[in-house]
């Protein structure tokens, strides 16, 4: 199996929800993360004092699946996540060797 | 002059001073974190902008002699020249530039209601602009037509103790152009816009139930018995307003909500502002309640029509307002203030109510469009799109809320 | 009439009801943040529910004439009928409905205040149903006992200048039974339940410290010397009760802790609203310092009991306000307020306090245990399980507190 | 003794001693969260600790009959024994007590406004023998000054009417030696240390802004014309120093902050602090606009010296108090407070309080210095390098501001 | 060398915690994520307007082991995160191709 | 490909930025976690109750490099982030299969 990890803009969340519920997956993870990249941050100023925050907010999205679904997947997210512009983000494919469903105990591709 | 009404006065005037800093995190804890500065900045700013205008011309626009016709103060408190520790025109036992304070802050808090409409959108200099326009001509006037010597509304016998007309009918027509011409936030109807810090707004509304006293009982100028029991209404009228939102909430969607509660609070102190001096406790359970399920009606409607009046300032400031100015003409008893309404015989209150907020409702509407469409030829009304999705803290202040980890 | 006594009284309801919206943040920071607005909407609604009940039935219950022993108030203010701007029974200087304003702020917070014991679990409706309850049947006929006009508690001479019996005794002991009848909260000594937002609760204790000034400066009922004193003496309790609270700690666990210095601040309020008109300086230090370390002391003593009264109502105004009645009866002075206590040689005082306490409490915790008895057949007192691991915002009023990012 | 006098001093009272929760949030929202709850207990238990100090000693030292030499003040009043309900020598229409009460507010909050130049980095036990000695050595000697009853400053002649020497230019003083003995905080300079929670400190100044009107306008003593005018100029000070503090960012740095805007209001309103009962409208634009721009400047031209005032004491208080003080020997005028300044033809007032100024400045500096090396000897001044990193929350006080989820 | 990346219920993290003490394991990193899949989320009001919120507050555990003890830590987790109820979570194992210990500098299996 | 994942003190973010800087390294995400292992926690009380909280505010830093760079990458953020002390954290070595750039749907090294 695959997990599929994008790192997207936050407000395209509901969309690539949307889409990846399109194409049958019912199941997926987030994180709150801060990415640094290309996409240039913003100034803040305090008192006088500037600071430039190069951090900017991002959503980390995982769902895993089963290696057949995994170029759907990253094609869907990407297709959702995409504005054409800087900072869109990535997707990174990584191998997952096992999946446990807690609840069942279920093992490998049904358990996701 | 009066040493008791003096101090009562001075009271009063920092409480209302203090319903700012609470409309302003009331509001606040409202919009999306990214907001949250842009938003309280919106009605800090007030604080200290109509305080210069106040002192250069504002005061004798609203309170000068008038100028004829009773639409307009005249020029003779030009920089409060002769607004001294004297008694003024408008009170025997306190003096002068303390009813110029106390007024002061109710023309603060007007404009910033308005922003409740615009929130989340608005370029910070179009803003500045249009709350400059905005109070300039339209609160002073208005102002000057109820409160003012030889104002017409005034004249006419319009009943309107603590400013319902004024402030917040006023208010409320105002926010509802804004709304129109601004357009919905992005993403409006789609995305989830869920207030992120209840606790925040809830407070707020502490806040304000606490200055409103001053508002409505400080509204008598004098510590007596009409401000005692426009202070107990007050209460009254806020407690009953937060109930029955909660039980028209529970009932038509299933849930009683926090955000409800300081919501009916909200509109029955709104309700009850224009009949403070005018009504007894019993009347006040009406007034207030009928503001908490009206309101309630109003902004689940608002869902409904799809204009984005981001936080209801129609729903509670404009709604509640006329309700509460015609309640005015309903449930005034002699006893209490000196005039009948009509539950008491006196159906021609009613009418003049009546008049009087068709005339505030039409005049707003009309100056609102106006300056809107000045201030949005020359700044632009809204931020675009990309700072929009950054939200106005980053975008226009340079700044962000919350660093808590 | 008198003008500066009015304006004193107007202030002081004020700054009474603000100390609602004050616990209910102060309460509010001290649960975990999926409760936040459950916890703020306990104190917030009882500002609507109970002034509703006091319009109705509530004044007359606790103020009314005696209706004979000394137990119950009479009919006769039913729907505030005469009870107007002019002067009433109880002050010759301010009008009846001021007095009236007041005490109704007291009856508000009375019921809030016992919040604290059931939070994060008890269901809103049975809430509701409580607090309606309670404040009737309990609140009102004690209340009546120490201020109503023949009251057999104030007839018989016990000393309660701001409400340690009517208000925190009383509270406290309702708390109690609270805390035994729901039982712990899921989790209770192996879940980790720190407060979510001590900023907000120490901003709370700020906002109690300030309205306490009315309440007790307030309970003279004008603006004279002995609210003078009360005011200066809650100032100094307050602050004593916060010193000695943190250093009992860092003494007994190794760390000073901000929220023992508000805690402490509030034992201290607790302490002092009793005796406040009948004390003078040194006393108060005594008695709020003495308050700091019996609280503290009491709410380490709750975590080995094992009951789980949440947010230490029974510790802090339960033990606070004996320990104030207590303390009337041993530091009251005549040069203060008329009556000497144990300390200036009248040892009957003492005897009298006591007497007062029991009675209160007795009656409190008998009273408490039947209501809930009945709320829990009726309505059942708590959520269920997933309710209570969803958080009360979620399940009982489908909203959530924060969306900080 | 005047009720009405009464009712506004127990007002005022109460509303000084709020701002001193406001400080703490003011404050607490600038720092980093690690430190925040830290922060909020220096403002905090200074409201206990001061208040038993002014008790047993500091009344009498600061308002006791002059020793001679107009330096300090007798024993008299030790253990406030004689300060009563009755009459004193500072007023003769409200209680000594009361006096007593009000200057305690000013007592705490003045070691309170230091706090902010040593956050996030000093000893809790070494921040209060600090404390306690600044306040007994610096606080109730300079108090004794300006307005203790034969104080040399005052005898002088010296103007400050509510503060502007005693209070901000005292602690402005102290501030900065404590910023430079202590240093900077490890990552001043390269780290960033960006405010946690903005909009606590927005509302912060909100409450200080309610709470000042007490501050000025009580400082008449009376509910009067003075403190009518008194509250009118700070209001308007606080607006334009808000005003003027956003434009000049605007231009200098290309944009207006949310907490541009409370800073310049908390420069403003210290600005009037002195000037408040001698000046009028006008005059209070000019004072509050130029301290708006004034105190932007240093806090800049800080940023530039590289010592680490870490919440800007003096560039707000120090500076903003200077300005207040020249300020009133500048505008003063005799229809307003019986004296004229500089611009009414009077330049021995500027002159005086030129005088005032040095001498404040110069006595706090060469005490706080000395309190520091005996303190820094005793105690250590700071925590270390690990703790430092920890937060003053964990390592100080085993506590954790927020825990939102 | 494993990666065990547990999504589980927030309230449960003590008792994983402790159970995989007790199987020696003495590290672990959390992060506080949000779970979309089939358990509901919950409805919320704000004045009149009613939203349904999917995302559910979870916590991910991430455990790095030898392999051979990568078995034990899975059947521990989910032996301490079951409740039996939807929504109690997912368990991925993921290769772990190199171990550092910032402080000592070591590598591979000492490194955990 | 490689992820690389270190769990790392919070105040060391903005050095291994710039080390990462250095070396070229112009993307990373992070995020913010708890950590449970050598290091202590602290104490809490609160109205005399005490807790021992286990868990310390930890970064995770993920970059995402080619096999190449992976030492340099994995040693750059070693020498960033030690300072000798319990808790300095650790690194970890995760194959990536894929990589997209949302933005132009480039995919492998040269999407990173
Ligand atoms: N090498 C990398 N490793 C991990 N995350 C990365 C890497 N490069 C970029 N990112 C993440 O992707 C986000 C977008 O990258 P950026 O360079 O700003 O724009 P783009 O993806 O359009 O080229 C960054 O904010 C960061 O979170
Ligand atoms: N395919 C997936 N990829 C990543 N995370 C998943 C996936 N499916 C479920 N999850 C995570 O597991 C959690 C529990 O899943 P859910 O379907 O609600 O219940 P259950 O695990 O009992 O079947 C989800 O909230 C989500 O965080
Ligand atoms: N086996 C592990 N799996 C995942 N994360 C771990 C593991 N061991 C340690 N960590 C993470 O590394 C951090 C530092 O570990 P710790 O044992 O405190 O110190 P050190 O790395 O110096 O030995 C922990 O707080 C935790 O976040």
């Amino acid at each position: 199996m695959k997990k599929i990890e994008a790192i997207i803009k936050p407000f395209k969340v509901d969309d690539i929800k949307e889409a990846l519920n399109e194409i049958g997956i019912k199941g997926m993870t987030l994180t709150e993360v801060k990415g640094y990249g290309r996409q240039k941050g913003h100034k803040e100023i305090y008192r006088g004092a500037e600071y430039v925050v190069d951090f900017i907010p991002k959503v980390r999205i995982e769902v895993v699946v089963e290696d057949e679904q995994a170029e759907q997947v990253v094609g869907t997210i990407r297709d959702a996540a995409n504005t054409g512009k800087i900072g869109d983000g990535k997707i990174f494919v990584i191998p997952v060797e096992d999946v446990v469903r807690v609840r069942t105990g279920e093992r490998g591709p049904e358990a996701v | 002059m009066n040493s008791g009404d003096i101090a009562w006065m001075l009271c009063a005037s920092a409480m209302v001073l203090f319903m700012t800093p609470g409309l302003a995190i009331f509001y606040g804890g409202l919009v999306r974190s990214k907001n949250v500065l842009g938003t309280i900045m919106h009605s800090f700013i007030i604080m200290g902008v109509v305080s210069i205008m106040w002192v250069l011309y504002g005061y004798t626009m609203a309170f000068g002699p008038d100028l004829g016709g009773g639409l307009l103060g005249g020029a003779k408190y030009l920089g409060l020249s002769g607004v001294g520790a004297d008694i003024g025109p408008y009170s025997d036992t306190i003096p002068h530039i303390l009813f110029c304070a106390f007024q002061l802050m109710f023309a603060v808090i007007t404009p910033a209601l308005i922003t409740g409409a615009f929130a989340e959108r608005m370029k910070f200099s179009a803003f500045l602009a249009f709350t400059i326009l905005w109070t300039t001509l339209v609160y002073f006037p208005v102002c000057h037509w109820v409160w003012g010597d030889g104002g017409w509304l005034g004249a006419m016998g319009a009943l309107d103790f603590a400013g319902g007309t004024v402030i917040h009918i006023n208010s409320g027509a105002a926010a509802l152009v804004c709304a129109l011409f601004l357009g919905k936030r992005k993403g409006y109807g789609t995305d989830q816009m869920h207030p992120h810090n209840l606790p925040l707004t809830i407070f707020g509304a502490g806040v304000l139930w606490f200055g409103w006293f001053g508002f409505n009982a400080g509204s008598a100028l004098a510590a007596d018995g009409t401000a005692s029991m426009a202070l107990f209404v007050t209460q009254v009228a806020a407690g009953t307003g937060a109930v029955l939102w909660i039980i028209a909430e529970w009932i038509y969607q299933g849930k009683p909500t926090t955000l409800g509660a300081a919501s009916g609070a909200v509109a029955g102190l709104v309700a009850i502002t224009p009949a403070a001096g005018f009504v007894g406790p019993v009347a006040s359970i009406i007034i207030g309640g009928v503001a908490g399920v009206l309101c309630y009606g109003a902004v689940v409607v608002k869902g409904k029509l799809g204009y984005d009046d981001a936080l209801d300032v129609v729903g509670i400031h404009g709604v509640g307002g006329l309700w509460g100015a015609l309640a005015t003409g309903l449930f005034a008893a002699e006893v209490y203030g000196g005039v009948n309404g009509l539950f008491y015989g006196n159906a021609n209150q009613f009418v003049i109510q009546g008049i009087g907020a068709v005339a505030a409702i039409a005049y707003s509407l009309i100056l609102t469009a106006i300056i809107l469409k000045i201030v949005d030829a020359v700044f632009g009304l809204r931020v675009d799109d990309e700072e929009e999705h950054q939200g106005l803290d980053v975008s226009q202040h340079s700044e962000v809320g919350y660093r808590i980890v």
